[in-house]
């Protein structure tokens, strides 16, 4: 047992919180969150070149070919800043499927520009009629020669606006199982992205309108996709997860600090046990999502089955993420809404997130079907 | 007990009259609720109001109020309420405030000066409360007034003030006093917001543009050597505190409402008219669960809101019941936007034109529910007032500010 | 609009707090709780001299024929001490069925001597594979001439180790509605009774081996019952409420009382922040609990539709209740839980009452049902 | 990062050597655990467990302990758990606590003479802490102890101490200076339980009878005038803050755990068997959100009692973690009581025999949880220590107690 960082992860942790305070401190992110892309080009270079970009992409096809727990502790320290870009759109999840879904040519295709970031991938799952999960999937293309027609609209897509492709779900019979995922480059006639404007962090809609893709583009085989897309998913999950880690961390230790430094009736606001039992709740709330997160992240790094511990670390960590800015929100009162302070930034991703890859409340469904099966000691 | 305000033919006859008005008076407005335009319709229909004495309908008639029975007053709100707005029809909880310390504080002579302008309508009101140094600790401010001959010289800075349409004169709290004793330092002034030497700038919060009207974005209020009439100053010099204590009282609730939270009825039509899976999202077990939840808080919070109402306008002893209605309104605004984010999903977050089936006001209120935990106090501050009312710890119960209503 | 007690109510409710005062006060509940039966005769004969007893019975069968809020001031006020005995479950809830589902003949025999106190009734619904709610009843009586010939048990009773008659729900057919209530002497051959160990607070099973009861003793008639029934129960349960209620407040009066005279650190507990958030959280879900209750109280009073309001209020109150004594047992520590101050009488009544009458789930469920066909505007 | 104890090949036989011997001494119980004859068995094994030095593994050899590493150690641990048992198998908070602290803090004279006799499990040891006037405020014990030649002569009264079967030995806080300053007026004592002047009686709680071995009924301890010999002050006189620094750290969960809450497994397994409307209970949606519940909250609590474990053992430098622990395991007690009630309804409050499918284990546990919420400090007294080791408000932070394990 040791849970402890290895000193190369700790190196590692170091690197990427050197470049933010270098290259992306919260005042600089603040105004960057103002902008229609809502990233730049240099924190884009930069996660592709030091290899945080592809770093769960194996050797072979370009990657880093790393642990999970190496790309996790990247990923917390990105949700620290909290680091803008499509990074975990396109480096993890879209990389995670291309790689369990798609076939050798197509792993060889697209990997190598993943993860040097010449292409930008993003994933695209759910509809008009929300639900997260394989049977919200109603979109159903047309065949026509060598093409897939596709019309319909895909909603609340992450980074969409900033991606050269969107992996697809469509819908290819009535079965559970007839699922194709879609290749589908952003720049084909008859395919428009936009982001949505609100409280959301970076999603977008994705409009088809008679859009013809290559059959080419479906990623494998049509009716095997389920289970290497579960799997995919299952292994992505954790990455996110240490992502909205990252950002409870920030939260608490902007509240510490700003519970030392205000000072009301005379004494810094920390001293009063109303704003302690903030705080104290805000902790609770992070360390249950840094140990849930941690642990499925060891599953999978020691091939364990890790499902069970997946949808309890993403549940756990939405709901965590969110209770701990609305605690520190308590703490802050008027600073903590002032845009310039830049607690509002997790603020907005703790929504965003909190239904990203489905809300608290599936994974708990998904927990329950689960748990129910273990057997009875 | 009876839970119905009951009527007298006199009062039903005056909804009659007032349901007649309203239908001929009431403009029509649409989109943005915070837009220039639509702001503009409900400063009318206020001064409309105004001129008839419903602005205002229990304040007195000699300044400008309405002089009406309680009753009528319930009459007037509930038909206003029926098209979903409050009296006045826009941002004035500095008039509404301000005015309740003037009518307890003020000289006759500032009552027949002052009150008539914001009971008639005639002008807009902004509090000045929150300093940059003074949050929860109001009585911490450092915004000086300075006497000079027959003037006061205020230098200082209060913020999150206002709504986005400006407003025609200022209440705020300064100190006069700074050795003096706490909360024996402090003057209470009504200035015009012209004056040489303000300066009022927008803020960048995470409200802007949030739900209501004219509650969208707040200003920081800067006074750079303002020189105002020592006539205006209310209560007296260093009686600022207990000039205060009248509007904070009613600030932290203790006026309580006869009106309804809108967002259990929102929620079920919505989840009446989305779909999920081919069928209306309200077949859904977990989505009539969340709705459930909504109905709960918000039923709870009206009948705290009516109890507060019964209790103000009968003048029975009110203790913590202010304090606990604003922080239960406060805790259970942010579990409805969680509710309301489970029943929709990301559709709780956008106001896209496209998408957002709201009208924005999903969005605006995951916003909006944070930015309403500080003011009028905070959460906090309202638990702090609880305990002392109730006496937690202590024999001696603190009593609640003087209103009048 | 008036929200305060009227001058009879006021005196009603000193009266039962005398009573209390000079008869069962905290330290002889104790005792009493201790005890087999539970509660003594002269609890039983002054609820019943004093009309408490049959107050909600109309005066033609020998009751008060009080409004609901009068009943309810007393039931408050009862709950307060908490005086313990079958009071509600007699005089309230099986007077309501009689009341309501039997015939004038019926009425006439039962509901005077429950009024007098004579007679200790209850009612019986649920059976071991516990559910609240008529689809619950699985009890099926065998026909043999002029008798019902009834085998089972009910569980959860309460009160029936002390009850002369158990009001006892049994199915005559397949149908929904197709429900009885038989009138069961508890002397009668095969009918045993015994109160439940534990946490609970007089909760009984009832075994039936071969009972023979009268045909006569069915309530109205076979089939028409269930809409009866309901608005006995909507009738019945602001009462038990009200008794909640009551609790809750007693609970809220022991904690603020502890907080002013426990000295810590050299100061009365009731100075930290910490004791003054638990004091808050109580008093919120005290105060929920009462207007909520008060409210559904009014709409039976002047005639309204109510059912909304008492399902809102059961579920309020009970978890409300709960709540409460959590919250007391956070202020009183170890002092809290031992038997001889009394705060364990009410948290016991608060767990027993939390699923009495069906637990705040079945009726957030049933609050569901109703306001999802509320007209929308 | 690695969550599984890694075993060498000898570690793993000695597995096996554990799993022979258990399997071959372990008692045949049955019934209420908390029996006077289920006590001996378990009594017993623990003797037996101690003439091997498993009975403190990890205590050093010379004192009695096993002298084995941290992975030996799990191993005991989880063969033990295995039977649903902790080491030792009995009631005797007070024999690892005191020991630890007198580890810490005793001469090398105290260590050869008090500590064997608790590492092989010779003696049970309870531990004095609270009294009427000192709860979360332990430092202002009334307990008095006055020297007097070679012996200290001790007066007071403690509560809420050991449970139904009695022990050896006590072991207390004291106050040697009544006028000296706070922390620095008291003293540690280790007390044989038969001095004259010590009567034990036990006190009327919620939890009586309640869940695990002997921890059912708690006790009040009268010293009137006992006779302590001054050899068996632990740490010198005025000194006993700091030797009680050491085991309150431990009773604040910094010393972690291995094992499993057992909630979730019995939960599942009593939804499985019971039956509603003729289905397994477990197939309905409310009966799997509630159980889900249960399993998020013991997960949870089990994720942070392992970090614990992991950093006591590994000499990690910790500060709120211990409190931590143990504030979620006290609250989420609660919620897991009321998710047992709302999963079992009413079977959750009795332990008929007849009705009772838990073997008593639900009932009580619907009491202990209250109960638990104030030893080992008070949920409110964890929060205080997390707000210090924080630095809540102050940039200085407070450190951890010191132990050793």
């Amino acid at each position: 047992m040791d849970l402890s960082l290895t000193e190369s992860q700790q190196l590692l942790k170091q690197s990427v919180e050197d470049f933010i305070e270098r290259e992306a401190p919260r005042d600089t992110l603040v105004e960057l969150q103002q902008t229609e892309r809502g990233f730049n080009d240099t924190i884009w270079k930069t996660a592709a070149e030091t290899g945080w970009l592809g770093m769960l992409i194996p050797e072979q096809y370009g990657g880093g070919g790393a642990e999970f727990t190496d790309a996790a502790v990247v990923y917390e320290a990105l949700g620290h800043a909290p680091m803008p870009g499509p990074m975990f759109s396109s480096g993890v999840l879209s990389a995670q499927i291309i790689q369990h879904v798609g076939s050798e040519e197509q792993r060889q295709r697209h990997l190598p520009a993943i993860a040097s970031g010449e292409v930008i991938c993003t994933f695209a799952l759910t509809e008009p009629e929300y639900r997260w999960g394989l049977h919200g999937v109603r979109m159903r293309p047309r065949e026509d020669g060598e093409h897939y027609v596709l019309d319909g609209a895909k909603l609340f897509v992450y980074d969409a606006h900033a991606a050269d492709y969107v992996i697809t779900a469509v819908r290819t019979g009535d079965g559970e199982d007839d699922i194709g995922l879609l290749m589908v480059d952003t720049k084909t006639p008859g395919i428009s992205t936009r982001r949505l404007g609100g409280f959301t962090s970076s999603e977008s809609e994705v409009i088809f309108q008679n859009a013809r893709v290559p059959k080419s583009a479906l990623l494998g085989r049509p009716g095997g996709v389920r289970n290497a897309l579960d799997r995919a998913l299952m292994n992505a999950t954790p990455l996110l997860c240490a992502y909205q880690v990252g950002g409870a961390q920030a939260v608490f230790d902007l509240s510490v600090k700003y519970s030392r430094e205000r000072v009301q009736f005379g004494r810094p606001i920390g001293r009063f046990q109303f704003v302690q039992n903030h705080i104290v709740q805000l902790v609770n709330h992070l360390d249950a999502a840094r140990w849930t997160t941690y642990e499925a992240l060891w599953k999978l790094d020691s091939g364990r089955e890790a499902t069970v511990s997946v949808h309890l670390a993403k549940a756990v960590t939405s709901e965590g993420y969110r209770e701990a800015c609305d605690y520190a929100h308590e703490v802050h009162a008027g600073t903590g809404v002032m845009r310039e302070y830049g607690l509002t930034l997790f603020t907005r991703l703790s929504r965003s997130l909190y239904h990203a890859l489905g809300e608290p409340r599936y994974h708990r469904k998904r927990l329950a079907d689960l748990v129910a099966t273990i057997a009875v000691d | 007990m009876d839970f119905a305000p009951s009527y007298t033919p006199e009062q039903e006859a005056f909804r009659s009259e007032v349901r007649a008005w309203l239908s001929e008076h009431m403009p029509k407005t649409g989109g943005d609720l915070d837009s220039d335009e639509n702001y503009r319709k409900f400063r009318q229909l206020g001064r409309d109001l105004g001129k008839r004495g419903w602005l205002r309908p229990t304040a007195p008639k000699q300044y400008g109020g309405g002089g009406l029975d309680v009753a009528s007053a319930i009459v007037l709100y509930e038909e206003m309420d029926a098209y979903g707005l409050p009296i006045p029809p826009y941002y004035d909880s500095g008039g509404w405030l301000g005015g309740a310390s003037i009518l307890v504080w003020g000289t006759e002579e500032q009552k027949q000066r002052l009150l008539p302008p914001i009971f008639t309508g005639d002008v807009v009101t902004w509090q000045l409360l929150t300093g940059p140094e003074a949050g929860s600790d109001l009585a911490g401010t450092k915004t000086d007034a300075r006497r000079d001959g027959d003037e006061y010289v205020i230098n200082g800075e209060k913020i999150y003030v206002g709504g986005s349409h400006g407003a025609d004169q200022f209440w705020t709290i300064t100190r006069t006093n700074p050795d003096g004793d706490r909360h024996k330092n402090l003057s209470w002034f009504m200035i015009p917001a012209n004056l040489p030497g303000i300066t009022v700038r927008p803020m960048e919060l995470l409200g802007d543009g949030g739900e209501g009207i004219g509650a969208g974005v707040k200003n920081t209020v800067y006074f750079d050597n303002v020189r105002v009439p020592a006539a205006n100053l209310v209560g007296g010099e260093n009686n600022g505190w207990q000039v205060a204590s009248t509007h904070l009282e009613l600030e932290h609730g203790s006026g309580g409402s006869v009106g309804r939270n809108r967002w259990f009825t929102r929620a079920l039509r919505w989840a009446n008219e989305q779909q999920r899976d081919g069928r209306p999202l309200i077949e859904d077990p977990e989505a009539r669960d969340r709705l459930v939840d909504i109905f709960v808080l918000t039923e709870i919070s009206r009948l705290f809101g009516l109890r507060n109402f019964w209790m103000n306008r009968t003048h029975q002893p009110m203790t913590y019941e202010g304090p606990q209605s604003s922080y239960f309104r406060k805790l259970s605004g942010l579990k409805i936007t969680e509710a309301l984010h489970s029943l929709f999903g990301p559709y709780a977050l956008t106001h896209d034109e496209r998408w957002d089936f709201s009208e924005g006001t999903l969005d605006a209120y995951q916003r909006s529910a944070i930015v309403a935990l500080h003011p009028g106090g905070t959460a906090d501050i309202q638990k702090v007032i609880m305990a002392r009312r109730i006496g937690m710890g202590r024999e001696e119960r603190e009593s609640a500010g003087k209103t009048v209503e």
